[in-house]
Order: C-alpha cells, then structure tokens, then sequence
C-alpha cells in the first residue's frame, strides 16, 4: 500500500453550494493518488492575505474513483477564497495526512457528527458500508437553515437528525439524542465541536463503548513537524496532524479549547 | 560553480539549513524531497530531560508570520540519541542539534553527552527561546549570564559550537562579539521575536502561554539588519534565520555577510521550499556568473 | 456610550489618532474626510532647526510592511509655529507636536517655544527615530541618556508630555517606567524597527542610509506585546502605534492596556482610514453593549 | 474649478494588450471627475502580497468624455494583478494626484518620451493640440518590439521615433536624435527613464530651452503626507507627489538613482 504523501496541483471540478455558509469542493483524483483513510485530511495552499497565510486544513469528506470531496464552512479570507474557485481552476494540494478511522467489519457502529464536523463522516460512511457494519448515524444542527447532507448520508445506514431549536428533525442537541437511543454499538466515531466531542467522549466512557474522535486544532505545519497541534492525552502531548487528527477517545484528556 | 561553506569545522556542500523546530528531524520531509542536498539538518530543540512544552494553544497566524509557542517540547537528548538519531543518521548531510536548558548545568550536560556522538556534526546552542518559563531567552537577552553559559559550554564542547542569538535585544553586536571572544565557531542570527495576539470576540490571549515568537517573512528586514550588523564586527561565520520564503530572501542574507541561512516557517507552506531557494541560488549564480558562492557573502554595497 | 478617554491634561473625545509622519499636518487629508473628527492629530518630526532629511531612496516595501528613511525632513519649529499651525489650529481637535532633536538642548529649546503656544495640546518627545545619524533612537535605546533628557524637558515644558518609546530595546518595561518616574503625561509604544532591505540585482541597499524604520502590520505582534508590557508596569496613559490598519487592530490594542491608538502606515493605503477605525470601534463596543470604552482598556484576558 | 481629490472604485471598460509588457487599462470616467491636467497621476489599490502593500502610481495616460486610460508596463506583482483585470471590474483609485504640465497656447514645442514614460504624454500631446501648438514628439524605444503608440501621437504631430538597436526609426537614443534635430522650441517636455531625463534637462540647459520634466520615485503615499518621494532641487527636497511629479527642469538637481 502506497502511503506517500503526495504535494500537487489539482484540477477542481465542481464547486457546489450546499448553503449559505458551506461549500463542497469536488476535486480531481490525481493519477497517483496514495490510497486515502476516512478521517485523513488534506492542507491546501491559499494566496496570503495581510491576515493569514498559512495552508488550511481540510478533511477528506468523501473519495470516489474520479475525485475527491471537501465539505467546507466559510471561515475567514482562506475558505472565502476557496469558495471562489471554479472548474479548471487548480489548487496546491498536500494530501493524504494524518491517520484516520479504524473500519471494522460486520459491527454495529454509530456516528455522530455535529455541523461542519459531519465533513469526515460520510466518507467514514461510505466505507463503514463497503465492510458491511450496520451503522446508527447522529446528525446535529444548529437549526433548519444548518442542516444538510441528510440524504446522502442516508444511503449507509439509518440517520437521526436533530437541531438546537427542533426546527428540523429532534429538538435538542445531538449527543443528548445519542445518549436517548444508545445501544451496544461496536464502535462509535465522532467529529463535531469541542463541546460535543468532550460529551460524546463522556457518555462512551460511562457506557464503556470503545470511540474514535477527528480532532481540530490550529495547524502550522499539518505535517508533523512544528508540534503547534498538540493535544494532551495519556501518553503526553501528541500532534494531532500526524498522531491524529483520529484518537482513540481513552487517550484523550478533556478538551478545553 | 562552486557553493560550499565553512561553519567552524563542518563543511556544507551549500549554505541551506533548516531552521530548528520547523524541519522537524527531516524524516517529516521524506516524502517531498531527500533531506540529504541540505547543507544541514538542526534538530527541534532539544534538553536534557524531556518536555511536554507548553498548553494549546500554541500558534496565532499574523500578517506575514505567525506566532508559536510550542515551549520546547521534546523526548530529551538520551532519547535523541537512542532512537532519533539512528533513524537520521542516513541522511547525507550534516546533523546539527539544537541544545535548550534551563540552567546552565543542563546545557553543560547535554552537549558533553553530545559531544561523543559522531554523527552530530555540530551543536547550535538555543539561548534564545521566547516560549519557556525558565530559560532559554533569559540567556540571549542577559550579556553576563551568556559569558557564563559560554565558558562552561565551551571547555565540555569541542566540535562545531553555533550560538543562536536573540533579536529581542538593544545590541545585538555586543552578543556577537561575546560569541567570538567566548571561541563560538559561529552565530545563527536570529530566533523569533516576543510577540502576541488576542482574539477580540472571547478577548483572550490567542496563546496559552500569553506570548510567543513571531516568525516569517514580517520579521525579515529586522533580522536582515542585524545579519548586517554583526557582520560588520565579528569575523566568525554568520547563519541567518528570519522569514526566507523564497532564494531572493536567502541571496540578500548572504549579501549582507550570512555564511549560511535556515529556512524555517517557510518549510511550512511548501514542504519542499529548501530545494527551490537551493535551486534559485545556484540559477542567480549563473546567471551573474559568480564562480564561488562566497563571492557574495558579505558583497553589498551602499546605495 | 462614551468613548472618550484622557492623555494627561488632555481630554481626546476618542482614542484615534494619526501617528507622526505618516498624516503630514492633516491638510493632506481634508480631501478624504474631516480631520477634527480624530482625537488628535500627531505632526511630522518637528527640529529646532529645518532639516532636508536623507537622499532618495527613502523607503523600501517589505511583507506587510514597509521600511522608511525619511530623517525627520521638516522646516523646523519657528516655520511650524509661524505658517503651519495657524493654517491647521482650524481643526476641532488636539494637535500634539512630535519633537526631535540632536541633542538635549535642542529638545530643550524647542519645547521651550512650544510651550507658550496656545493650541498646540501636547508635545510627543520623539527619542525613538532610527534614521538620523545624531539624535533619535540614541535617547530611546540609551537609559542614562533618557533620564537626562526628560529631567530637563520636564523642567521647561508644563503641558501634557508624552514620550514615544524605541522597541528596538531589550527592555521596553525600563524605559516606560522610567517616564513615569520622570512625570511623563504619557508614553507611545512605539515607533519603527530598526531594518534594512536589499537588491539583489543592484546588491545595493535600498534605502539611502542603509537601515530605515519598519511600520506596518508586519510589526503589530511585537508592538502589541510591547504595550502589554508596559501596561504591567505603568500608571500612566500608553499610546499604541504599530501595524494598526483595522479597527480590529486598535482592539487589540485597547485590551492590551492601550489608552489611545495612532494610525501609521495605513493612512498611505486608505486615507480616510481612522474614520472606518473609528465607526469600526463604535459598532463593536455597541454589539458588545459596552457603555464606556474604558471597560476595555487593558481587559485583555488570559487563555 | 474642482480640484479636490476622489478616493472612489472605478469600473474597467476594457483592458487592452499593447504588447508582451504593457497594457492600456480603459477606466469609466467617474461622474464627480475633478479636472485632470497631463502629469498629473492616479493611485491604484491591489490586494496586498507577500512582495507588496502599498498602493500603485500610474501616470494618467488619456482622458477623454466617457474614460481615463493609464498605459502600464508589466512589473511586479502589482502591475500584473492590473493586468487581470476585466470589463466590469472595479478598482480602488485615488485621483488625480500632483501636479501636471504647462500647456501654453500658439508654440513650438517639443516631447520626448523613452519606454514607458510615454505614457502621459498622450493626453498632454492631446492637451497642447486643442491649444493649438506646434509638437515636435521623439519617442525612444528599446528595440521594434517595444514601440508603441506611434499612430496615436501622429494625430498631434510630426513624431520621430528611435529604437536603441535601430530595428524601427532612427538608431540611437532619442536623446541624441532630439539633440541633432534641436529647434527654438518654446516648451520641452520630458518623461523617461532617468539617464534620459538627465540627458534631456542638460541639452536644454546648454541650449537655454524652458524644459518640464515628469519624475518617477518611489512613492509612500502619493499625497504629500510621507516625504518618501523627495526630489533633490534648488529649493531642497521637494515632494514628487504634489509639488510634482512634473518640475520645471531648472529646479531639479541631477537624478541620481
Ligand atoms: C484536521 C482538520 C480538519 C478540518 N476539516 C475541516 C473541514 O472538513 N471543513 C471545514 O470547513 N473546516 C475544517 N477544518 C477547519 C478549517 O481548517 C478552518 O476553518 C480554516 O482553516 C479557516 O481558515 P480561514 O482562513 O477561512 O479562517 P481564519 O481567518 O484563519 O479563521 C477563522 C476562524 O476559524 C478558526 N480556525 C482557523 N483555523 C482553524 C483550524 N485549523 N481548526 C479549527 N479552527 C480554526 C480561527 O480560530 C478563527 O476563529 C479542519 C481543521 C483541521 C485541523
Ligand atoms: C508618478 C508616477 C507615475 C507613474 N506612471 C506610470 C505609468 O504610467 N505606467 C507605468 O507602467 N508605470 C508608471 N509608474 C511606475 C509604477 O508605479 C511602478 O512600475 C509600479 O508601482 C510597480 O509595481 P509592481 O507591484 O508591479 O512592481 P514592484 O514589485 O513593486 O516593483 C518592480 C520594480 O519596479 C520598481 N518600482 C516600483 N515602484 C516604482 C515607482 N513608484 N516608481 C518607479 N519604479 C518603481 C521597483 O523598484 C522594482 O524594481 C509611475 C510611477 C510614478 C511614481
Ligand atoms: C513552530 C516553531 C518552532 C520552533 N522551535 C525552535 C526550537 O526548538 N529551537 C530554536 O532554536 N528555534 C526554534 N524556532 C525558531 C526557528 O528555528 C527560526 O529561527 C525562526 O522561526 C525564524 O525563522 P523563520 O522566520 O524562517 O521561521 C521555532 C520556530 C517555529 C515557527
Ligand atoms: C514615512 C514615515 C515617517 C515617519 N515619521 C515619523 C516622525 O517624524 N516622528 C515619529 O515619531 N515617528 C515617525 N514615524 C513612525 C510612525 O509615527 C509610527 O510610530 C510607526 O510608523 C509605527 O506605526 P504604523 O505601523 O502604524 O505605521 C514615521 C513612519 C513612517 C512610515
Ligand atoms: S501541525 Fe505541525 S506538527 Fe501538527
Ligand atoms: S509619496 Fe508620500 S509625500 Fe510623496
């Protein structure tokens, strides 16, 4: 297995708005393209700004054999940016980084994912399906005009939506609904904001089921080699780009970022 | 063309170094281009025990830099010896430790364990780090305390000495000369630059720590000027680090008197950036039909 | 919501104003918007004496800075006080004077005139220039010789004194507290970074002298933690000027314990930018339901 | 008459190529446009880059009822950043700056351009048409690649063109052209690059001819505010921003940079 990273210009092929806040950048897979890990994730170059310029981060959000997808939240100037490119367009491209989700097979799993974090979950998705695991997938939104991607998620498994203010699907946030309709699952994955992480880590812990979380941090380098993303675990501080940004949610002291 | 440069006892088949704490240990970098074409290698910073470093968060992007607090986290020099360096030592280039302490005894003990190790070329003392409690820069910023630090290390340490200076300081000639007058082999001008950042929505600090050092290209004029000042008073070689982003960056520190340049956050933009500023020196050389690279150390004229 | 804060005797009905050198006396402005809406407006270098200032080249520009060499080019105090001032004391808002000299008693005197001038508010003792040969950044980088000058100034000048700082110095805290102790009104942090650029076509330098001053959002981290520095030691009002060119920015520093901020460089990008930094401060404190712009000044809190 | 100056975002009409190096930017007339003399300039706002912050001076280059045109000649960052510009984009402007040439009425007059510091001369050539002078215009090109704009000028005057290497008009520096087909001109108008103007303000000087001169430097600002553009004169330093860019060739000192 080829598990180089490779560094490259890519040819985007669509950009498709998903909402007023969030984009989906379709990619072409390159020839040479390592083989990809649900939860891995890509650092694209953006044109300095007098605010930032350096790579941004982004999770592999889903791979077919012609491309490759990024599920994108509009943030400041670089993701603005993003939003800008069209098809023809190329971007700087370092990928594949980072270790990504354990996939089992003939388990029963669950994922959870709040907003923009359910970005690496419907690759997750995808291959959690490929190795036939009957899969529980919590979705958690802000409100209506957040929801999104339902339908593609619900390809894999049996998807149960809620949002903040119940004006889509449940009403409440999404670990709470977890916690409601917990089972026996296998394995659960999640990926989400901080606060949700911490709860989802919390409720696995108390329930002794063995959980997988994608990590966020601030990334100087993305590769390993500036220590900026660390996250403080059992075994010390580790580098999310490299270690991560998947951990075993036992490792993980509680986040307070 | 001929693009060798002596740093105390090391010859470097280019004057391209990576700057500590941002090349990693170069195994990072496998995959985007050979770590052997560099000049040499300096390890992230490296103490006698080892270190956590410092809570998260430990970065802010800035206009034209950034700002890092990492603190110096690392597995210690015994396990630097024991399990890194074996790893590296492949790697056909120089290996240059970066040495960190908090007093002077670490420092002392540290490059007398490095001292018996062939494979480390040489030590670039670090007395300059902004993002630990205890030292670091209260070294470089702290004329007496860096005699001390120099004596003592110097009687354990007999191979290449580089001494990494601080720019947070009124003179940085007179931290030069004590370099020379204290038998350095050379001065790596300079490490980050105290500075910080809030965040004005929660109104907190954008670093754990509160401060941390600016890098990139921001700080290069400061860093270009001091390159210029200490060359005009020491005669030990000059090692440049401050926001080289590009070989334009690198040729105009060797024009002002830098023996060598470290390129640091820039390696974080485009991993494989070493090899382009290589490639853009040796191109700018032809192009101007400069035979030997030190042709130019040093060459600048006034306007 | 009040946004007025005080400057020693002065009252500033808000906390922007133009940095020296870089907004002429205001009438270059008055096409782009009203200067009397600033809290004050800063003037050029003013000499005893008229000053042709350096040869061209007098700037280079760098990553998110720039580096100027201008040497306090001015026609002196007289030709202030005679043809500038009454073209300008229109302006319904503070007119702080910035005072160089070569030596103490040239502060001295000038200073001496200033202070029988009615509408001139203020004087801010530049002791920080980094491109004159004599005079300047000498008095800011050199405490003995600080001291020297603010007892004398202080004894002949009875209006609000502010002292704009040097950050090329290890220390910024010493400096600060030592105008305090010398009953300075107030202190600005800080003015440029000493720094040098080169061409690399020409290998010639591109300023004139070699070495000019960096402003610039590329020095904002340092500046910043400059000001906050300060504002840990210090009573008196801090006058923020480093790489402000939002409203973001003048936040920043507020928190950090700024009591007013200077706009530089950025009024060369967007003349009519203290305005936008001032509308930008309003609807902040206005979302935040901040009543009184001091709840800000030096709020800072830690991660 | 107005003269104030209007900080305002102009619309692109066209961008024209001239040549492998230089483009013609056609800009809509704003409708508050104070009156603009030849010489005078305006600045540009382009997206700051690692290189540059700073806005851009360019000489305006024509004016007439519906539009102003600059003629730029591809340099850094900036300049290429103009030269992407299109029909319908809008640019940040800051016009018009300092102050321009003296157009007298019923004289002979010469001008002489080099490169790219033809660029004002158009609309002064147009300016001292319409007052009904008598152009003698010698323009000086690198080689045949790099003339440009002669049929322009011819609608004003007689134009003499030379190219360094003689690949188009006369062989030589212009200068020297100019100077062996010297008359009693009763103005001389000058912009170009420095060894030119050098050359220019010294053959009428020995030849007691009234000489204007447009000056290029460095500029902060383009305001007046910054000093960083001084002209070394007789009077001291004089700011090329608004007590020029054009002088009276008497005033300057010799160029050196
Ligand atoms: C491993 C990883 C995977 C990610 N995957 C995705 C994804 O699939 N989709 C997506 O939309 N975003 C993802 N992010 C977050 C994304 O990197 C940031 O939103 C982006 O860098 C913001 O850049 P900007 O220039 O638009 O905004 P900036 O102006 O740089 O920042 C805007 C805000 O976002 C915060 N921010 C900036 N960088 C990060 C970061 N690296 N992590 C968390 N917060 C940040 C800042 O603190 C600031 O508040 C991921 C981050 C990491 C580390
Ligand atoms: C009053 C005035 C009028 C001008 N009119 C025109 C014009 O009509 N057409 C045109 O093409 N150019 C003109 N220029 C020059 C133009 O401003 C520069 O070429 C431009 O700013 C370069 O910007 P850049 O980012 O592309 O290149 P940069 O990367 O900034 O610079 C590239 C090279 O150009 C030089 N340069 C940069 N700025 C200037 C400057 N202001 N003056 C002279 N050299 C400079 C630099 O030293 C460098 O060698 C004028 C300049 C002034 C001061
Ligand atoms: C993330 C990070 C970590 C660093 N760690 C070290 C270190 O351990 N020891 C050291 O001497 N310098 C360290 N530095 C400083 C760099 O080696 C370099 O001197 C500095 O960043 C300036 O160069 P640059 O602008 O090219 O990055 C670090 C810099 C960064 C950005
Ligand atoms: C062109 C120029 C001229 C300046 N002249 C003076 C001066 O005469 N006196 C002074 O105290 N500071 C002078 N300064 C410094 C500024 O007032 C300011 O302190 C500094 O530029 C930092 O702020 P900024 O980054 O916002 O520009 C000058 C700066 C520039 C760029
Ligand atoms: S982002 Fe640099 S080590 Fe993880
Ligand atoms: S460019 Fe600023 S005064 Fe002329």
């Amino acid at each position: 297995m080829n598990n180089k990273k490779i560094h490259t210009q890519l040819i985007i092929l669509d950009n498709e708005e998903i909402n007023s806040s969030h984009f989906r950048l379709h990619i072409e897979l390159p020839a040479d393209c390592p083989h990809i890990q649900p939860g891995q994730f890509a650092e694209f170059y953006v044109p300095p700004t007098l605010q930032s310029f350096l790579r941004i981060p982004l999770s592999i959000h889903f791979v077919s054999d012609k491309e490759i997808q990024f599920l994108i939240q509009i943030k400041g100037e670089g993701t603005q940016y993003l939003k800008t490119l069209q098809k023809g367009d190329k971007i700087d491209t370092i990928l594949p980084l980072g270790k990504g989700f354990t996939i089992p097979t003939n388990k029963k799993v669950a994922l959870i994912g709040g907003g923009c974090g359910i970005a690496p979950l419907l690759f997750l998705s995808d291959q959690l399906a490929a190795n036939n695991n009957l899969q529980h997938i919590f979705l958690g939104f802000r409100n209506y005009e957040q929801v999104m991607l339902i339908d593609d998620f619900k390809k894999y498994g049996e998807v149960i939506v809620s949002t903040d203010d119940g004006s889509f699907g449940d009403k409440g946030v999404i670990t709470d609904i977890f916690e409601k309709k917990l089972e026996k699952f296998d394995y659960v994955y999640s990926c989400g904001p901080t606060i949700m992480i911490n709860k989802v880590i919390e409720i696995c812990k108390h329930n002794n089921l063995y959980c997988e979380v994608s990590l966020e941090t601030l990334m100087g380098c993305g590769i390993g080699a500036c220590l900026c993303c660390a996250i403080s675990t059992k075994n010390g501080n580790l580098r999310a780009c490299i270690d991560g940004p998947v951990f075993d949610s036992n490792l993980i002291n509680n986040l307070n970022y | 063309m001929n693009i060798t440069v002596e740093i105390g006892k090391l010859k470097l088949k280019n004057p391209i170094l990576t700057a500590s704490g941002t090349f990693g240990y170069g195994q990072e970098f496998e995959d985007f281009f050979d770590p052997s074409i560099l000049g040499a290698i300096i390890t992230k910073g490296t103490t006698l025990e080892p270190r956590e470093g410092n809570n998260y968060p430990r970065m802010a992007e800035t206009s034209a830099g950034m700002l890092n607090a990492v603190g110096l986290q690392n597995k210690g020099v015994h396990y630097f010896i024991n399990e890194i360096l074996p790893a590296i030592a492949k790697y056909q280039t120089n290996i240059i430790v970066n040495v960190a302490g908090n007093a002077v005894e670490d420092y002392v003990e540290t490059v007398s364990l490095l001292n018996n190790i062939d494979r480390v070329d040489a030590v670039e003392l670090n007395v300059s780090c902004p993002n630990v409690k205890h030292g670091g820069m209260q070294f470089g910023t702290n004329y007496d305390l860096l005699k001390e630090l120099l004596q003592k290390v110097r009687k354990t340490y007999n191979k290449t000495l580089i001494v990494k200076l601080s720019p947070n300081v009124t003179k940085i000639e007179d931290f030069a000369l004590l370099c020379q007058d204290e038998h350095a082999d050379a001065i790596t001008v300079a490490n980050t630059y105290l500075g910080m950042a809030i965040d004005i929505n929660t109104m907190k600090t954008k670093l754990a720590t509160i401060t941390g050092g600016l890098s990139g290209p921001a700080i290069k004029p400061i860093t270009l000027r001091m390159v210029y000042q200490c060359a005009q008073v020491v005669n030990i070689p000059i090692i440049a680090s401050g926001g080289i982003i590009s070989w334009q960056d690198a040729i105009e520190y060797l024009l002002a008197g830098a023996s060598a340049v470290q390129i640091g956050t820039a390696n974080f933009i485009n991993p494989s950036i070493s090899q382009d500023i290589l490639h853009g020196i040796e191109q700018y050389l032809l192009q101007k039909n400069i035979k030997n690279i030190k042709e130019i150390i040093g060459a600048m004229k006034s306007n």
